[in-house]
């Protein structure tokens, strides 16, 4: 079956998800595709998502045209199968891919919006994208080969400046989503909730020494040993990573961490960084500052919506200290980071002011309880307190 | 580079950062991260984004100096002077 | 009527109970029984659970075999009231009774696991739990009369060493009975939570001198002063004690306090101890000492699984500061005990180091509000501060 | 009472605790709580099986020397010499 003709078809990119519009294909009728390569974006309550291809080989067939709206599952193209890779299906690929990150040279001035006679110089995806999401191409400095603009260059830039908003984010449809989800969870989940405060002066000062010697694209933030510790803690405590389904509760084999992502604006959500156990505080941060903007310019794919096995949730530098929020079915728990304050505190029996952050978790009771939760909580906060070994 | 371009280059990359914000009417003393609602991701890509345009490698301890348009602007313009 | 016959039935051990297994009876037809007798073993979804009789009286029929699974209030066997207790009685007691203490006396060695020629030498009702819990009679120490293995030897022994898991209780099954509660907890009861933090310094210091002048035998650990607060407390705030039936409020009569237990391998259950409120100290604690390894050894009584008024959750030295948990229906409250940490504390105007615990209260709101709940988790803070008075 | 003697009840008793835990695997230096789950109530009743069957009574103050095998097998010997 490896020349067979497959499927492609409407993803689910969320328990809650029904159906989804199709709103530009990357590819055309007899373009190779890799395994991986974006193809298509769809429009979601989630927003505008890039969805990917499992199979190597040919588009055959384009079975749903732009704008139309169909259910989960339904076949959206045909691909024929086993076509080795070409020249052809890198250059899809390549043009559908984040941008490489530029060299850190600076630049010689601002460049005026460039407004040419006639047409603007655009890749054909750059101009459907800038076409699906309502912005002005005219408008946008483009960073492709002459000038030209290419997709990256239209997510995350400002619009006209009359529309004050994110762009391929539909935020109200978002909240609709976040509502349906996060009603069902507490209707369904016998949520428990635990609360733990700890001390991280030492987490502090290794993050201020390490980023001291670096420049600002190579620092790490507090929120990827935040993550890192909860994918290690996991691997101890497997019943707090996987999905509870049909009345029983799955384990999740790999650890992906669901990072939730607050929208300018008001819209949250919460895509996954994958392996998150497997990588180095230096490969997290790298993968964090790749999905941050692009979640928030309503540019993510459709795995990184779909297949998060656990919800971390910081509040940053300018919240409060504690928050006991909701699971995101079918995962079975949350772990929340209050913003870090300035507090008295023991160290070796004597009154110091150092820096303390409460963690929490909230966890489905169906699958643990609050004998285990604490040894998961406890062995998180044991991990954020040594950064250098994460 | 005078104090204009670097004002310039200043306001754009924080519209890169909260593209959905109106910089026209920001107050040179609010405090940015409550007027923006910028967190420290979008700070340290705040500070990327200088590093990379103006070639000023801002040390951490440093960022609370930035921290409005007016003192940003006198930190960017005494380190580029 | 004293002299009629009634039924004796399979018990509710738990709201979520609809049958249970009759494994083994303990009395035979013609046996005197007093009330509070253990006369037979139940098998639920909580594990293998010893149930009491009611009536003094004698067996005077069975009704149900070993083996057969019957929905609750099915009859399993006819008393015959009024007859009054004889030795026979007595001796039916002793047999289903926990072991006494036996005396601080070293013994000489470690005995090896006896395997004799032919039969191992057990009484009938031991070998009939073996047979039940799958346990090997030929491996385990007999403390009986001649060195016979009695039910007690068998429950808290290692069975095989190949079978590294609780005993005589099935995780699985108990771990679905706590999920289908606690679902229906949070379905049905409006949970609201207060958290309240104390200095337990001086409790803690009670305790080290009261136990200094102790052998480990007499020694008395924070949770009963923990519960005895709870118990009297309850006195004055009645709204806490009781359930939550057709649609309204029955205050319990009696102060039975469920405490949440953790099973090894993953097991939850929230035995009740009687009439905590007058109990002392000590008594509290040899109640304790007695239901905490019977519990993880799955020997349990009926009337403990089914009648607690009230639970509290301890998290004890190894957790974490706070827990908002989730009620046992149809009780209408659970209050939390979280782990004691050193913290900084003011004391008479002054910040010492000392020892804090988080109490929590989960109450439901269709019984009582936060008002009353406020005052309740302070009368308890109060009363765990001088355990010297309880 | 010799070494070999100790090390038998004392892990026959830590078996009584945990029944289902393989001690056979048991680290010398692990703490005893972490690696077997062990609570207060877990280790009153260890301490009332050693005073029972050795006639060591340990107080309180010295329960963190017995917490992990090393330690505890270190002082029930001093303690029975």
């Amino acid at each position: 079956m490896t020349d067979g003709l497959v499927d492609f078809t409407m993803p689910s990119l969320g328990s809650d998800m029904e159906a989804g519009t199709l709103v530009e294909w990357l590819v055309r009728p007899r373009d190779k595709v890799k395994r991986g390569d974006i193809v298509a974006v769809v429009e979601t309550q989630k927003g505008a998502i890039e969805i990917e291809v499992f199979e190597d080989g040919e588009i055959a067939e384009i079975l749903v045209e732009p704008g139309q709206k169909v259910p989960v599952g339904t076949p959206l193209a045909r691909v024929r199968k086993g076509v080795p890779a070409s020249a052809a299906a890198e250059a899809v690929a390549a043009a559908a891919a984040p941008p490489p990150p530029r060299a850190p040279a600076p630049e010689p001035k601002v460049v005026a919006p460039r407004r040419k006679e006639g047409r603007v110089l655009a890749s054909p995806a750059a101009r459907e994208l800038a076409r699906s999401l309502g912005v002005d191409l005219a408008k946008i400095e483009g960073s492709g080969p002459g000038g030209a603009i290419v997709r990256a260059d239209i997510v995350g830039r400002a619009t006209a400046p009359e529309e004050k908003k994110p762009i391929g984010l539909d935020l109200a449809a978002m909240r609709e989503a976040i509502s349906a989800a996060m009603a069902r969870s507490k209707r369904e989940i016998p949520h428990y909730y635990l609360q733990h405060q700890i001390d991280v002066t030492p987490s502090e000062e290794w993050l201020a020494r390490t980023n001291a010697g670096r420049q600002p694209a190579d620092r790490l933030l507090f929120a990827v040993v935040a993550m890192k510790a909860v994918a290690l803690a996991l691997k101890r405590f497997p019943q707090f990573n996987g999905f509870w389904r049909e009345g029983k509760f799955e384990p999740a084999a790999a650890v992906h961490v669901g990072l939730a992502i607050a929208i300018r604006g008001g819209g949250l959500a919460a895509p996954a960084l994958h392996d998150v156990d497997r990588l180095s505080l230096d490969e997290l941060m790298t993968r964090l500052r790749d999905l941050v903007p692009r979640m928030r310019a309503g540019r993510i794919r459709g795995s990184e919506m779909a297949d998060a096995t656990i919800t971390v949730s910081s509040l940053g530098e300018r919240g409060v200290e504690a928050l006991f929020g909701v699971i995101y079915p079918p995962q079975v728990a949350l772990v929340g980071f209050g913003t870090i304050v300035r507090r008295p505190w023991l160290t070796e029996n004597e009154v110091r002011a150092r820096s303390v952050v409460t963690i929490t978790l909230a966890a489905d009771h169906r699958v643990s309880d609050g004998h285990a939760g604490a040894l998961f909580l406890d062995e998180i906060g044991k991990l954020v307190q040594e950064p250098e070994k994460l | 580079m005078n104090e204009t371009e670097i004002r310039a280059i200043f306001l754009q990359e924080l519209g890169n950062i909260a593209p959905e914000m109106d910089l026209q009417r920001l107050d040179a003393y609010a405090d940015l991260r409550e007027a923006l609602d910028i967190d420290s991701m979008d700070l340290l890509n705040l500070m990327t984004a200088l590093h990379r345009r103006l070639g000023v490698n801002i040390p951490e301890l440093d960022y609370p100096k930035l921290m409005n348009l007016d003192g940003a602007l006198r930190y960017l313009g005494d380190r580029l002077k």
